[in-house]
């Protein structure tokens, strides 16, 4: 049965369970990577998620702001690269969002996504449309705040579905930022590797909170 | 690919391991991936440079002698965590200043700068220059988004010269500002390297032709063009950066009598031989232009794995940048007497 | 194999005008394939070098200060015609005489002896000292019988030194004789490289096997061992070199508190970051013998085009030696501050 | 209809020959080299044949005996490795048996032979057995003593079966010399590459000398 909210104990469940997504979907994101830029996001991904089991496994969250901030730190300290500050700032603003509340349900879902996507923005200078992680994550943030009155075992189906378009949707951009941003038009026709990244730890998130 | 290594999700730990050991002493490892010199002098404007591993003997290679004072490691391709940047900076700052000295590239930047931010927490006075030598990256006019390449190396070796005698962290940035504005390179490459945990190659391209302009992960370049000889190509390739200088209105262009430093780097696969006969038609491309070269290296300084290609790099010199080239270094990349 | 050249059958005589551009004025080309230093003292006892091209950034880029006075240059794997050891030999020799220091191969040997012949009825005074550094090419009963691999580069360094104060040839003899007598190395190869004029690989070798001692044109070596991990390999390969000292009554063998020089030498397609996995074990190796490392070399020196493949080389110091090491020198393969 | 002697212009005519084959036969000595050498004695003997041809263009010989001594220093200067000493040798010394001779005949090509053969043997220092040109030349020096009564052009023609049957004998040798001698057992199925130098070299000058 679908959850409509979860507590700390139950969010560093769901975060194992997206860390293990995320590294069974090392080679998808490897290629990914390959055609855009070095190739190397998927391993970094995959660091990032080991530690995040470490971190997780090590230390206790007391809020489930602890549980994204952990992930946030684990990540951005592990993995280096473009993608360890963002995806690190991802889950640490995220987190922040949510500090004092004892839940994480679909308002707070909203919270985090907006705050993870604005922290993302400032730090790598990206918006969308320059086909970078952002244009996953800041779909999936406004259609956060569409549902939120929704469970949130609903509302993150509705996100993840969001994300995954926005990933879709990144096909068709020209790079501008990151690595890729010298490939021009030749970028077209491959998704990037962040935001199929976003893609699969909304859907992974989704999948959690629906079993 | 048959490579000697241990386990391939430890191979940039290892190396630092072995980098280390390299320097009998001279450096030390700090932290979880920084290397840093023994001895530094208590008065001394430190100079921090750092990226990903994978590049060897770049970047951690460079500290040493009148060079840098330590070097923040990444993995493989990434660049250095934020915390690995701040042991890194916390361990050469001596109070009077840090500068950050590395390769423009999104990750490197990200994550310099939470390391600084990180650092001026502790009170630590930190400074920012990028390196931005490509040309083949980004137009003139943008010039400050440009990749930095194989021309590091002398732009490390000045700033770490000058970073001997800068009586203060700003000098060292406007020395290091000035290397930089005077660096220009670009590079070509033939086939890939690969990432040692998958084995896979970085990007494809064919083997009737080459990347002009490529970066030294294989980032694409200006085009690709048919494969060709070294007499052929290497004009093409100095055209480029004789081009860009004279479009730059914030450097005045190579001309007749200008004194310049010529680096040309092999990106690892491409042997010293092939890196000789590019540089035979180098030095007749620039006696034709009446450019005097001051000191050539030569060299696989900038590599990424078993990739193949080569770049030139050309600093114009002026007295104060002749003066700091003009010192002695050691280190384990890049040694001069 | 896409390689940046022009002709094929011109690398030879290419790289080498590259290389004497590489020493912007210090070292100049001579007759019809030799470099020799634009400046020789007139009272110095001249070193000479040389052999097979291919092999860059040795020999003729160990010519030098403090290193070699000039070299002799073969074609791509081919020793080098009499007549060029013979006008190298006139462009180096002051009147003090001339040693040549080469490895050990048949055709270098034979041709550089006909150069002595033509060299002496020139009147000019010179003396042989053959570098046999290969542990796996003959056993210690026979070791004159040895190729010259890596290990050249520090017998070539330390005679250099020496040949600056030497008072006579016999003196500079005697000390290229101990320092080869004291240098010992092991190589392996996982790949191998190709001549340039036809493509071909040098040799075949099978994808899950290393080629334990083969030489650096791809000689066979003592046996062929499953591929394995840089951890595994190197204690292997050191024990070669310990054992080699052992059974060898011409010399000490080494033992606690004995001071060496390591030498990580790559082939060509191995990279810096292997040399450097490879380096952290061998000083874990080298830490329990209780041997002491003086000072590590490490990079590609001594290559065979795109062969894949490293070599580790000790050399057991004496404080002749050690006095001879320190001295600064500085050239396109090595330099050392 | 073939010739009993040859006077020095033949000669001349004869070396041409004998290297337009040699630098055909390169990918052939480059095989057999690669198979237990370094792979170099094709375009070794290549190089210096073109070097022959270009010296005999240039200057002019007198006497049979210059003929043979200006393609042993041309091989000797162009080539280098151990071919280059080798074959320089060979021919220089060939050449210094012939000299005041004014015709190359059954007789010459004995003494061609037999001093030729010596000279690589206190060269190279090899014996008959170690695998190299001498198991070539060595034969085919033996056998232009046992038939040097015969009109040239029959003589050459057993001389260079000899060389041939020596080089073919080559294969069942174990390597003790040059680059292959750390081959050891593994060195034997092949022929060497000098060896097979050798017997097309004699083997070109009996097709030049029967045409
Ligand atoms: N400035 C930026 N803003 C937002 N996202 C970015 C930016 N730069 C890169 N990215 C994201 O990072 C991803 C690449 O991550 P990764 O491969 O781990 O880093 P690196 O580029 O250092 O190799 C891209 O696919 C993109 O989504
Ligand atoms: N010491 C020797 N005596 C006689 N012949 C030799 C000797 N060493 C090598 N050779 C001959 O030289 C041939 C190799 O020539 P080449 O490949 O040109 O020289 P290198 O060994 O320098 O590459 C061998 O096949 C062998 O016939
Ligand atoms: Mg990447
Ligand atoms: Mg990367
Ligand atoms: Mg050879
Ligand atoms: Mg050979």
């Amino acid at each position: 049965m679908g959850k409509e909210s979860l507590d700390a104990k139950e969010a560093v469940e769901m975060m194992k369970h997206v860390a293990s997504v995320i590294i069974e979907s090392e080679p998808i994101l490897t290629d990914a990577d390959r055609n855009l830029g070095d190739g190397d996001h998927g391993l970094g991904m995959e660091r990032g998620m080991n530690a995040v089991i470490n971190k997780l496994a090590e230390s206790e969250a007391h809020e489930v702001s602890d549980v994204f901030k952990m992930t946030g730190m684990a990540m951005m300290s592990s993995m280096g690269g473009a993608s360890g500050a963002l995806f690190g700032t991802l889950f640490r603003n995220g987190g922040k969002a949510l500090e004092g509340e004892e839940k994480f349900d679909s308002k707070g879902l909203h919270s985090f996504l907006e705050s993870a996507n604005d922290g993302v923005k400032s730090r790598g200078g990206a918006v969308p449309g320059d086909k970078t992680m952002i244009d996953a994550l800041e779909p999936a943030s406004i259609r956060a705040g569409e549902v939120s009155e929704l469970p949130l075992c609903e509302s993150i189906k509705i996100v993840a579905l969001s994300a995954n378009e926005g990933k879709n949707n990144s096909k068709e951009m020209v790079a501008t930022m990151g690595r890729a941003k010298t490939l021009g038009e030749k970028s077209v026709g491959h998704p990037d590797a962040g935001a199929c990244s976003v893609a699969i730890i909304i859907q992974a998130m989704s999948d959690f909170i629906n079993t | 690919m048959k490579k000697l290594i241990n386990d391939p999700l430890k191979v940039a730990d290892e190396l630092l391991d072995g980098l280390v050991e390299a320097y009998d002493g001279d450096c030390k490892k700090v932290g979880v991936r920084s290397i840093v010199k023994t001895e530094i002098p208590s008065n001394k404007v430190s100079l921090l440079i750092g990226g990903g591993a994978g590049h060897e003997p770049i970047y951690h290679g460079l500290v040493g002698t009148n060079l840098a004072d330590g070097a923040a490691c990444g993995d493989i391709f990434a660049a250095p965590p934020p915390d690995i940047v701040l042991e890194a900076t916390e361990a050469v700052n001596t109070g009077n200043g840090v500068l950050y000295l590395y390769g423009n590239y999104a990750g490197d930047v990200m994550n310099f700068d939470i390391g600084a931010e990180l650092s001026s927490d502790d009170g630590i006075d930190v400074k920012t220059v990028l390196i931005t030598d490509d040309v083949c990256s980004a137009p003139h006019e943008s010039k400050d988004n440009r990749r930095g390449i194989a021309g590091l190396v002398i732009i490390v070796k000045i700033a770490g010269a000058a970073s001997q005698t800068a009586d203060n962290l700003e000098e060292l940035e406007r020395i290091a500002k000035m290397a930089v504005l005077h660096t220009r390179s670009v590079g070509v490459s033939m086939s890939p390297g690969s990432i040692p945990a998958t084995g896979k190659p970085t990007f494809d391209i064919d083997e009737e032709l080459i990347g002009l302009g490529m970066g030294i992960h294989g980032e694409p370049g200006v085009s690709e063009i048919p494969m060709t000889t070294a007499d052929d190509l290497t004009p093409k390739m100095l055209d480029l950066i004789f081009e860009d200088f004279e479009n730059d209105s914030d450097i005045e262009c190579l001309s007749e009598g200008d004194e310049i430093l010529l680096l040309v780097n092999s990106l690892g696969a491409t042997t010293m031989m092939e890196c000789l006969i590019c540089l035979r038609r180098a030095k007749m491309y620039l006696k034709d232009k009446g450019v005097v070269v001051y000191d050539t290296i030569v060299g696989p300084f900038v590599t990424c794995q078993e990739m193949s290609g080569i770049s030139f790099s050309i600093t114009k010199l002026n007295d104060e940048l002749k003066q700091y080239w003009d010192l002695p270094c050691e280190s384990v990349c890049y040694t001069k007497l």
